[in-house]
């Protein structure tokens, strides 16, 4: 297994989320429910505890009738590069019993539901409230699991979840071009299924290794800042926690680039242009 | 009734009396493993922990119980490595209350994670970065520590000593108690502080993070220092309850002032650094990642306050009444000074574990508030019940403390005219 | 053997060595592993097999999108957007992602039902088709075959156009559909334009765009095409200017929003009209200033719509108002859209035509990114209806203007005028206003069929239900809506799953009824199925439909330009107005279209309901939005219990204090409150259609209401 | 965690950390079963304590 690994070709799979494209519709968080057999229950309406690895947040910016500006900024996980090798995303440097993990090959962060023995601990580590967890034991009602599909395995009572980039879809990719005899992926192959079914097209998935991909175009990542954006339209969340994301945001409003981080009084106005 | 198994010499209660106080302990108790079923039939939704609180009440109690069973290790330490001889007296004690702190952390611990079955996992597939691993760990290797410095005082039952095996044994095993206790500090040493790193590490919670040393943040070491400083604080604490409800002094004053004293300057050193930790982190650490003190106090419950409540008057009141001589040597400010200092270490864990949920880190992001549901709180009260069972038995049947004879020499006495009437009756029988 | 203390003592720490050295423990640590790992029974395990995709199209709104569906060993296991698909070119909503939910629903109706009392009871399909039949030819008998009716969900397509037929030829013009802005739209493009029948907006092309409140980008027109179409015109840096009380999330995506005081649209159209004719810079190669219309139309305008007055009017700043103007006219390829929110219901005719007007002054009339006036493209060709004598007689008795006017007279009395009604693709005693006074007259008419898939609030009234497949088990033909989109398709909706339930096409179950009502209404309908019908009725393009899934009708703007007629605008019209007394109701009720929840005779799904906002539902509440001035002036604050009165019903609701609202408003989300047995869809908030009432507008005879006036203490 | 366990890494973390368990476990139970057997010891061939 280590063996094919090095061989393959190493990814850094990422994604781009243009803010003023967004409406708001809802489209990738159903999408990614669907894709991965997310379960549902009676009441969603708290929040704090409704699976959705996909969560849509409103912003506003805070102005009162009629100046007040909303927008919506779509949250997967981060999929965190992580502040320095000793300290991988905050979650995977947290989790005891190796359940969640950096894939070397693509840069995904993985969850292994049936290592995970739900001590929590990496939603505690996870600022972005990206991860999940079963309180329930996901039911479905009778004769809707027909639809669940086979390429994500259900998760059961106890354990945390959240957004794999659909790393399903990257293995039907690195299979087909197998069979191929191909050494890499397209880009059109591996898609997430949020960036496929988003109706705006804010959403660009690819790898940010790579320049011929439109996300490397997009964001221009600096290979020696941790893949900080280079583009000043684009930023992270949270960028001054150095947990390094590789799920970028654009946006050509000020106040939504201000929102993706804590700035103490008057620095944000220092480091705008080039922020933080 | 029960006369055979209690130590010579020692007066209890009659065994009605004993029975009936253990029932009502017991119905407590019975009320929190009902809970404890019911978490583990249906699951965690059985809490009100949620997705933003994945650590609430269980995890602060979990870190206060073993903060303030601190008291085991820290005695230990003192009286085998640093050759501290009065400590002798409130040893067995310190180890009893640190073996129900453990005990009770390891069964909240399997009430609070998911998945109690895969709970072994933390060995069999150790993530070895992780601070949880560290604790887990040490936490079960110094349970196992706790549990053989527990069994000479079990084996010093009345009945149990009269087998040569089990007496070689409890003769053998103090024989060589100090590497235990030597192997026991160190663990202590380790998991307390990883426990403080379980937050100190977050680096994606800007209320917990810490800078430090090497892997350590700071918060490794405040927690090993508080857990020794406050520890025997708790130790103290207990005896003084157990003194208080049975009506009799159990240990003498100068061996619990010594303990004070140490405690004292104990709190005093930890809670100077614990300043300079909370200076450095709210003008550095805290700015730096955008962050004023105004956003982590500012909210519902989490205010100001709270700080100073921890610092003030969880620490540097408490420590400074055990300081002075005079204030020491006055019982009831004594007593008020381990209640404060009890309290201020689990406040101390309280914000360590729940503020840092509650605080939110995304700009757009809200304050999360929490309540814990009646089944957590029944799990929280359970181990409180069994450690009262388990001291009233220890205290009812073992000779936990060893001065309890030579404070009371009348009642020796009489036990003794007592049992002597009766070898003269029987060899008048005999005659 | 004599096992003494020591040779026990032995064999005990034997053992204990023995079981730590041998591989028990390890086989134990392996298997108790696996065993944690997979609950067997508590978890479903999807079973995999051959992956294969099919097209299709969804129906759950008028968008006909283009779908994509995975299947795997012939389980639908995903729907995505369908690539190629001319309308949403890949993309997809959240309700079509969440078909699947619909489909495998275990609270769709299993069979036909009939009521007995109050109770439903599972029939056969002959017993409901032949008690149908029976009930229709006492009617018959009767000689009132016109007191049969039908009111259906859109009126195009070859399932409306059965049912549409069957009525024809049994003897009834009451063939109703739901109105929608798409009807207003052609009631104003045939007053303006003379005899064409619809109007639509090739936005994708234009260079302006400014919207009278559409939910451009909430579901309005084709939901997904928009979507696409919004997201083009970021790109080509084309303005969208936004014009409504509430920071939408189409407010909040345009480059500007323009709040106005609502109803008052019609005012803002005129007023721009003013500048533009004021100022000459109308489009002077298509308006001929020797056209009488259009001079009374200017004299009007400049009478009644100085800016200055439509500035105190609508609220908005007098600059403002001639910076649209300006910039309205000055554009390229402007174009003016309207229709609130999704547009799900009739608009206000004054509204539309004033803003038609300013099409027609800007001369975007049937070009390239303007507006496109064409005759109604029928692909479907059914042979002559022949009539019997009981049946012409029937046909030529006067019918009411609207469905809307029908129910308003059936609900005064009981002895009414329609004896049986058929529901088709709609769920009028949900979505219709003031929808307590809908049910009573649905309990006025003596026998209603309902033909659904689900137990919505017409099904549970209705006397015997046919349940009808869901659109992944049916073939249909599904054209694309008119108004909002301009390339006119249809799509074919396929069977991609065996039926899951007991059900039928609703064509099949036409069919059946007129089989079994024998004579002349048999007779016109001579196909064995549905399908041979489809296959006949489309047979020009069937080939191309079958084959690719969808037929492009049209693509380009017709060449004929229609001459414009605006003396409909200056017709007298009067904006529909909020119904209430002011003083007791001070405050004004305005229905929300949220794009995560469905509005129509379809309720969302789970998952649709899942993305809703906390702010919008909590628990079973609903909570309504108010500017932070109106809370505090009814002492409110978010979270707060309140009770809504309107004239015609209170609601109790809770309070989300938002910025983004007018104050004055109570902004309430749409598409709440129902009543299914689908316990994570139903029981939710309230149905904002029992609090507004409906305004019928004389000419139209449609609900035109867009709010009620309202008020709003503290509970 | 063996070092033969299929996740095992020859680092010095895992070193240090699994060195740690299995040395205090050692001394555990190496210390205990001295105090077992020179107990049985000292049970079968009679050297009477007094306790402690």
């Amino acid at each position: 297994m280590k063996q094919e690994q090095k061989h393959g070709k190493t990814y850094k799979f990422g994604m781009a989320i243009d803010l003023d494209k967004c409406t708001g519709c809802g489209s990738c968080m159903v999408a990614c429910m669907s894709e991965n057999n997310v379960p549902f229950k009676v009441d969603e309406s708290n929040k704090k505890d409704s699976i959705s690895w996909m969560k849509v947040f409103k912003l506003t910016n805070g102005k009162s009738f009629p100046d007040t500006e909303i927008c919506y900024l779509p949250r997967p996980c981060m999929h965190c590069s992580g502040k320095d090798s000793h300290n991988p995303s905050p979650c995977v440097s947290v989790c005891p019993a190796t359940a969640t993990d950096t894939d070397p090959t693509t840069g995904i962060v993985s969850q292994i539901y049936t290592r995970c023995f739900g001590c929590r601990y990496c939603m505690a580590a996870c600022p972005y409230h990206a991860r999940y967890f079963n309180w329930w034991d996901p039911k479905w009602p009778e004769g809707m699991e027909k639809y669940l599909s086979p390429d994500v395995s259900p998760r059961m009572r106890g354990v945390v979840e959240k957004c794999s980039f659909c790393f399903h879809r990257y293995q039907e990719a690195k299979d087909k071009a197998y069979v191929e005899d191909r050494d890499e992926i397209n880009e059109e192959e591996y898609q997430t299924s949020c960036t496929q079914a988003c109706p705006a097209g804010a959403i660009t998935f690819g790898d940010l290794n790579n320049p011929s991909h439109a996300i490397h175009q997009l964001v221009k990542p600096d290979p020696h800042h941790y893949g900080k954006p280079r583009n000043p339209k684009a930023f992270r969340l949270l960028e001054r926690l150095e947990t390094n994301p590789k799920v970028y945001y654009i946006s050509e409003k000020e106040w939504v680039r201000k929102s993706g981080d804590n700035y103490l009084e008057g620095e944000w106005e220092k480091v705008k242009n080039h922020h933080g | 009734m029960d006369s055979a198994l209690i130590p010579d010499g020692a007066k209890r209660c009659s065994f009605p009396v004993f029975a009936i106080g253990i029932a009502a302990v017991g119905a407590v108790l019975l009320w929190g493993v009902f809970a404890m079923f019911l978490i583990w039939f249906k699951g965690l939704n059985q809490t009100n922990m949620n997705d933003y609180y994945g650590f609430a009440l269980w995890i602060w109690a979990d870190l206060a119980v073993i903060a303030i069973g601190g008291g085991a290790f820290f005695t230990g330490l003192l009286k085998y490595i640093f050759g501290i001889d009065e400590l002798k007296n409130i040893i067995n004690f310190a180890v009893i209350i640190g073996f129900i702190c453990y005990s009770s952390a390891l069964l909240i611990l399997a009430i609070d994670i998911g998945q109690p079955l895969r709970g072994w996992f933390i060995f069999w597939h150790a993530n070895v970065h992780s601070m949880l691993t560290e604790v887990a760990f040490c936490l079960s290797c110094y349970f196992a520590v706790l549990v053989i410095e527990f069994i000479p005082n079990i084996l010093e039952n009345k009945q149990l000593i009269k087998i040569p095996f089990l007496r070689h044994v409890n003769h053998n095993m103090h024989g060589i108690m100090a590497v235990f206790a030597a192997t026991g500090a160190f663990l202590s040493f380790f998991h307390q502080g990883s426990l403080g790193g379980v937050t100190g590490v977050l680096y994606g919670r800007p209320f917990g993070v810490r800078e430090g040393l090497l892997v350590w943040p700071w918060t490794f070491f405040l927690y090993t220092f508080s857990a020794a400083a406050y520890g025997p604080t708790f130790t103290i604490l207990v005896t003084k309850a157990v003194e208080k409800i049975t009506g009799k002094k159990l240990v003498k004053d100068n061996v619990i002032r010594l303990l004070a004293k140490i405690a004292g300057w104990m709190i005093l050193v930890y809670i100077v650094a614990k300043i300079i930790d909370t200076i450095y982190w709210a003008n550095v650490t805290a700015p730096q990642l955008g962050f004023t003190l105004n956003d982590f106090y500012g909210h519902g419950f989490y205010r100001i306050w709270i700080l100073y409540a921890e610092i003030i008057i969880g620490g540097i009141l408490p420590a400074l009444i055990l300081i002075f001589k005079r204030s020491r040597e006055n019982s009831t400010l004594l007593v008020l000074a381990l209640i404060l200092a009890v309290f201020g270490v689990c406040l101390n864990r309280w914000v360590m574990v729940l503020q840092v949920m509650a605080v939110p880190v995304m700009s757009f992001d809200q304050w999360a508030h929490y309540f814990p549901s009646w089944q957590e709180i029944a799990t929280t009260i359970l181990p409180v019940a069994y450690g009262i069972i388990l001291i009233s038995l220890t205290y009812r049947y073992l000779p936990v403390f060893p001065q309890e004879q030579e404070l009371y020499p009348e009642t020796i006495a009489a036990a003794k005219a007592e049992a002597e009437a009766k070898v003269q009756e029987e060899d008048a029988k005999k005659a | 053997m004599k096992v003494d203390r020591r040779s026990f003592l032995g064999l005990g720490l034997g053992a204990v060595a023995g079981a730590a050295v041998s591989p028990a423990g390890m086989k134990l640590t392996d298997d108790s592993s696996i065993m944690t790992q997979n609950w067997f029974g508590l978890l479903p395990v999807p079973i995999d097999g051959e992956i294969t995709f099919d097209n299709s199209v969804c129906s759950l709104c008028k968008g006909s999108c283009g779908i994509t569906v995975k299947k795997v060993a012939g389980r639908a296991i995903k729907i995505e957007g369908q690539d190629d698909h001319p309308i949403n070119k890949g993309g997809i909503c959240l309700h079509g992602i969440a078909g699947l939910q619909y489909l495998y629903d275990p609270s769709r109706i299993k069979s036909p039902l009939q009521k007995i009392g109050d109770r439903f009871e599972k029939i056969s399909w002959d017993d409901a088709v032949s008690h149908i039949a029976e009930k229709l030819t006492a009617i018959k008998d009767q000689q009132k075959p016109e007191s049969i009716a039908c009111i259906s969900g859109n009126d195009e397509g070859s399932v409306s156009e059965l049912f549409k037929r069957f009525l024809k030829v049994f003897g009834s013009n009451n063939f109703y559909s739901m109105a929608s802005m798409d009807t207003t739209w052609e009631t104003t493009a045939s007053k303006m334009h003379g005899k064409s029948n619809t109007l639509s907006f090739d936005i994708e092309n234009s260079s302006f765009i400014l919207s009278f409140g559409s939910g451009f980008i909430e579901g309005w027109g084709s939901p997904v095409h928009c979507f696409k179409t919004n997201a083009a015109r970021k790109k080509k840096n084309v303005n969208l200017y936004q014009i409504e009380p509430r920071l939408s999330n189409t407010a909040a995506g345009a480059d500007k929003w323009i709040p106005i005081k609502p109803g008052t649209e019609a005012d803002l159209a005129l007023g721009l009209c003013n500048i533009i004719i004021n100022e000459e810079i109308y489009d002077i190669t298509s308006i001929s200033k020797s056209n009488s219309s259009f001079q009374a139309f200017s004299k009007m305008v400049a009478k009644d719509y100085t800016p200055e007055k439509v500035a105190e009017t609508t609220g908005i700043d007098l600059a403002l108002i001639k910076q649209i103007a300006h910039k309205f006219a000055w554009a390229d390829k402007p174009i003016a859209i309207a229709g609130k929110g999704r547009g799900d219901t009739a608009g206000d005719t004054k509204e539309f035509a004033a803003v038609h007007a300013l099409n027609c002054l800007a001369g975007n009339i049937n070009k390239k990114g303007g507006t496109w006036v064409s005759r109604k493209n029928n692909y479907l060709k059914f042979p002559l209806a022949k009539m019997d004598s009981i049946a012409k007689n029937g046909f030529s008795k006067p019918r009411y203007t609207s469905f809307e006017t029908l129910i308003d007279k059936v609900a005064q009395s009981s002895d009414s005028d329609i004896q049986a009604l058929f529901v088709l693709n709609s769920n009028p005693c949900y979505t219709m206003r003031d929808s307590d006074k809908v049910i009573k007259a649905f309990e006025n008419i003596p026998f209603k069929v309902s033909f659904s898939s689900f137990m919505d609030e017409t099904a549970k009234k209705a006397d015997i239900i046919l349940p009808t497949h869901m659109f992944l088990e049916r073939y249909e033909d599904i054209p694309s809506p008119s108004a909002g989109i301009t390339k006119k398709t249809v799509g074919l909706s396929r069977p991609l799953v065996k039926p899951i339930f007991d059900t039928n096409n609703a064509g099949d179950a036409i069919l059946m009824i007129a089989k079994a009502l024998k004579g002349n209404v048999a007779e016109n309908f001579p196909w064995s199925n549905y399908k041979k019908c489809l296959e006949s009725v489309t047979k020009d393009i069937w080939s191309s439909l079958s084959d690719k899934g969808f037929v492009v009708l049209t693509d380009k703007p017709s060449y004929l330009k229609p001459s414009t007629d605006f003396f409909h605008v200056t017709n007298n019209l009067k904006s529909v107005e909020a119904q209430g007394d002011k003083k007791s109701f001070p405050l004004t009720l305005i229905s929300i279209d949220n794009v995560r929840i469905a509005g129509g005779e379809i309720a969302s799904s789970p998952f649709a309901i899942k993305t809703v906002s906390d702010k919008v539902i909590k628990g079973t509440d609903i909570l309504v939005e108010l500017n932070p001035e109106t809370a505090a002036k009814a002492r409110l604050a978010h979270g707060d219990k309140a009770k809504i009165t309107t004239p015609v019903g209170s609601a109790l609701v809770k309070v989300n204090v938002f910025e983004g609202i007018m104050p004055g408003l109570i902004g309430m989300a749409q598409g709440l409150g129902r009543t299914l047995d689908n316990k994570y869809v139903a029981d939710k908030g309230v149905n904002i259609n029992k609090l507004i009432a409906p305004v019928i507008e004389p000419g139209s005879g449609q609900d035109a209401a867009w709010g009620i006036a309202a008020s709003i203490s503290k509970v | 965690m063996f070092p033969f366990s299929f996740e095992w890494v020859w680092d010095a973390a895992h070193i240090i950390f699994f060195g740690g368990l299995w040395y205090a476990l050692s001394i555990l139970g190496m210390g205990m079963t001295y105090v077992i057997f020179k107990s049985l010891y000292d049970v079968i061939w009679g050297k009477e304590s007094e306790g402690h």
